[in-house]
């Protein structure tokens, strides 16, 4: 005892002698280092239980991702959307050439417009003839009715539904313009399945973010309860609460991370799975679109958000839970 | 050292399991408490690691007052006394060593070799030293109870409080585990017993505290029998 | 002892004095009864717990159901889409009304042949006029160069792209026709989106559904470790493997039920959700379609497959996790 | 009715716990088991309900040999046989009153008015009959464990095993308890009771078998002491 005596009481025995700064931080990082690997090695030896715990979390990562991805992709198509947006230009009947040259370098001067397409009366006159299937029809006429048509492509800002009608509006005051119209239909169209799109991606994501919050809480909370007479014991003992606590914090970080790891795999799979329709349907709109698998960005949140999920998850288990068990 | 004035402890049923009770035991010192089942000495034991806390009276600790305790000063209490329960309370998944060992990592003691010194001298005195590799379900009852009593010591606490010790040991073994609390006490920690074996703790010849119905009823120092 | 000499030695005491049959099965129907309540008022009592893993079942329940009411609705838009199917008749110019009554008597009579609908060269005219922004252009005609116009509508069962053209061939054989025209294209794509939207519905589901069993399995897995004691002190008493396995049947089988109603609940927070761009989108297409509430078959669907998921969930968690535990 | 015939046991790290130990205990025979801690006691009386299978030699009860009893059959083995643990076993989430009826509701009884009739009878016979709807944490040691010796004789049962039942229990209780087993056997019931409690046990004057290393060392018939 006369070792003892010298001692503050409330320093923990075990600390007595040993109070240096560096010899502290290395048991800090010591306890840590024990714990991360501890808590991995408790997750690997019930495997096949843990398994279903990543799964679910994995199918709940993995959902979102892959939409994300879809939608991503879709989005780098713009330039084929962008037709879409076209305003034809009716020129005035017998327009001379040189006012022709002069409203072409008019309107590539606009910043609100993209590019420019001349066709010509004569290419209207040709196609007209083989697309409105009337080729023999047409034949009675003797002069052609068909004026020069000069298709315009708003710049990518300029693509909402209401700033291509204001350019129409615009376009049609012009004195070579004989009328201008505009598919805006189609385009409204357009923005209501994107609108549509990314209700339904925020929706489902904002619901499956929240089951992957719930299902690591849930287990994390399932595995406080089976673990009760542990951490009862651990507070006899006079471990304080971040003690008790951390090895199941780390225990939601590894489901966070093999849960990310596996909505990985399976956005993967989904795409490739998805890719064969995708691309059939690109065809038949004459774009080479594919699929391809989850981009690096992606991947890198997923193993971000993984393991943040899995810790935030974790932290809200704990924080009730474990507070509520005290010895007895 | 440890001093309880008139505490009274009435659970959340309204059973009152404590009436009233004063007691002081000083620094060192050793004691026995003893009274019928029910008769309220886990009830008293358990104040003092703070898993209880008194509906009337104060209970201190080195002249500190444990009602003043905050919540985040518990776990540091609760490292400078040693606990040995009624059940044992091992942790099933872990080794007998890592069960001993558990109160140094707790106090946060990493060092390998000093930690497994102190745990192989805690289950020695016990007389377990070649059980450290087996989990508790491989133990006896008894073996049990021991390794509950090493893993109270391990971390050599100021107080020892050891609630029924021996209820699962044969009459020599449990006459070697006193032995073991009286060498503990030898050395200055405070040690508090409660036990039924009138046998085994008169021969002690230390001081005995009988409870009965929750009041103290005799006080006697250093006195054999009830 | 005197009682007890004259009973077979293996019966268990307390049924000893009772063996009628009826009393049996009244036994056996108390004991049912009483473990399907007890089992839903222990769901209660940990109720922030458990209302984790009800929503998670829920939420997993709900995003393929929310697809299958999404598709069903517009599966049965068939009508508004039948007209992508079209091919267009183009007759011969200046042909006789009797000859066109014939052609339209002829054609009803064909099975593949849903509609008719007969355009005149004077409403055709018209039409071109509006449309194609050519009406002054026009003018200059002297006669009517179109042809009249017969829009065909195959049957509801004819119109895969492949039937479609077969109709279209033997359409163009027909005397008074001069061209038969079909946008195969649209057709085509229309195929292609909905090819689409069946593969990921099918993948979605079939993730989400394994999602459900691993939730319910897990959430009972974890159940079984956190009662493991008293799993094992009722073995100890002689409780047999069904006796043990029954109260989390009917735990597995509660939160299924839960996560059924949960999920009915949240698939029509979702379509409501969704209905205002759907109806947008709806709207520039020329339909009144709307999303609507929960149809009937949907609303069954969930509340029996909830629980029969969440009862399968708990077996194979049972299956396997029960038997471990034995007394020691 | 119990016969042991060259049991040995050795656990699955190697530890022989029990070594060629033969014995027969008769029908409504009351015995006493002794011996030092980790003799093997706890080991023995495991065979019995079919916790611990021996690695060799036969136990049969009522000549029917335990070994052939196949896996689907061991509840309803159990359910004749009454048990007392070292740590009472109780069920936390449930009043003592549901803890004691539970043997009752495994062999399918659920008539309340009949089962209540015997847990209050059973809860009146060790003295805690005004705590039935108490939970086990609001109970003493010494009261958990009486409220495990009322769930094992709850179902009447044909034998009853009991490993150190009086091992948190004051003397005057202990005697007590005893005396409840003593009517139990009166009534025909065969009992087994391992104890340290050498004295009282002797009190008893009934067979004693002390086991040592796990040998059966020796077997008394009714004498008292060692
Ligand atoms: N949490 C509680 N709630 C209600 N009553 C309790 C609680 N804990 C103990 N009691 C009651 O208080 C009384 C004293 O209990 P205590 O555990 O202190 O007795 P004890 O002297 O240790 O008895 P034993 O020798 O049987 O262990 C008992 O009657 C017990 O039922
Ligand atoms: N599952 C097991 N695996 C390995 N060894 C075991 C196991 N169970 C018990 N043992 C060992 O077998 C020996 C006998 O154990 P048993 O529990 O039968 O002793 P006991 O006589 O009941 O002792 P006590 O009085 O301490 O309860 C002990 O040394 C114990 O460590
Ligand atoms: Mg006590
Ligand atoms: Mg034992």
């Amino acid at each position: 005892m006369a070792l003892k005596q010298v001692q503050p009481p409330s320093r923990p025995a075990a600390q007595r002698s040993r109070t240096g700064l560096k010899q502290r931080l290395r048991n800090y990082f010591a306890l840590h280092f024990h714990v991360l690997t501890t808590t991995l090695a408790q997750l690997g030896r019930s495997l096949s239980g843990n398994l279903m715990t990543t799964m679910v979390i994995g199918i709940a990562l993995a959902l979102p991702a892959t939409l994300h991805v879809f939608l991503n992709k879709v989005d780098n198509l713009g330039a084929s959307w962008q037709e879409s947006a076209q305003v034809s230009l009716f020129l005035k009947v017998k327009l001379p050439a040189q006012a022709l040259g002069g409203l072409t370098t008019e309107l590539n001067s606009w910043p609100e417009i993209g590019s420019l397409e001349y066709i010509s009366p004569e290419q209207a006159l040709e196609e007209f003839k083989q697309t409105s299937g009337l080729g023999d029809a047409l034949a009675f006429l003797d002069q052609n009715p068909l004026p020069g048509v000069m298709l315009v492509s708003p710049a990518l800002a300029f693509q909402t539904p209401a700033a291509v009608e204001t350019l129409r509006q615009r376009l049609s005051q012009l004195p070579e313009v004989d009328l201008a119209q505009l598919d805006l239909e189609w385009l409204q169209r357009l923005h209501g399945l994107i609108r549509l799109a990314e209700r339904a991606v925020l929706l489902l994501g904002g619901l499956l973010a929240l089951a992957v919050l719930f299902v690591i809480g849930n287990t994390i909370r399932l595995a406080i309860q089976s673990r009760h007479d542990e951490i009862e014991v651990i507070k006899l003992i006079g471990g304080s609460d971040a003690f008790v606590r951390r090895p199941f914090l780390y225990n939601g970080m590894w489901f966070g991370l093999f849960g990310g790891l596996l909505a990985w795999l399976l956005v993967n799979v989904l795409l490739v799975n998805l890719d064969q329709p995708v691309r059939q349907l690109a065809e038949l709109y004459g774009s080479d679109f594919s699929l391809g698998l989850v981009d690096t960005k992606t991947t890198l949140l997923l193993l971000v958000l993984g393991p943040l999920f899995g810790l935030l998850g974790a932290w809200l288990a704990t924080g009730r839970h474990l507070r509520a068990i005290e010895p007895s | 050292m440890i001093q309880f004035s008139n505490v009274s402890k009435r659970y959340s049923n309204g059973f009152e399991a404590l009436k009233d009770v004063s007691l002081h035991i000083a620094k060192a010192e050793m004691a026995f408490l003893t009274g019928h089942s029910g008769a309220g000495k886990s009830t008293l034991l358990k104040m003092i690691p703070l898993i209880e806390r008194p509906s009337a009276g104060s209970v201190t600790i080195d002249e500190r007052p444990l009602a003043q305790v905050k919540r985040r000063k518990i776990p540091a209490l609760r490292r400078d006394i040693g606990v040995i329960f009624q059940d044992s309370k091992l942790l099933n998944d872990r080794t007998v060593f890592d069960n001993v060992a558990l109160p140094l990592l707790v106090s946060g003691l990493h060092h390998p070799r000093e930690a497994g010194r102190r745990v192989r001298a805690a289950l020695d005195k016990v007389g377990l030293l070649q059980r450290e590799n087996d989990f508790p379900v491989y133990l006896s009852g008894g073996e049990r109870q021991r390794v509950g009593i090493a893993r109270a010591v391990v971390n050599r606490p100021k107080v020892l409080i050891a609630d029924e010790p021996t209820g699962n040991l044969d009459p020599a073994l449990s006459r070697e585990i006193m032995l073991l609390f009286e060498q503990f006490n030898q050395v200055g920690v405070t040690v508090l017993i409660a036990s039924h074996d009138l046998e085994l703790i008169g021969a002690m010849d230390k001081r005995i505290m009988v409870l009965s119905k929750g009041r103290l009823l005799a006080d006697q120092g250093g006195l054999g029998g009830t």
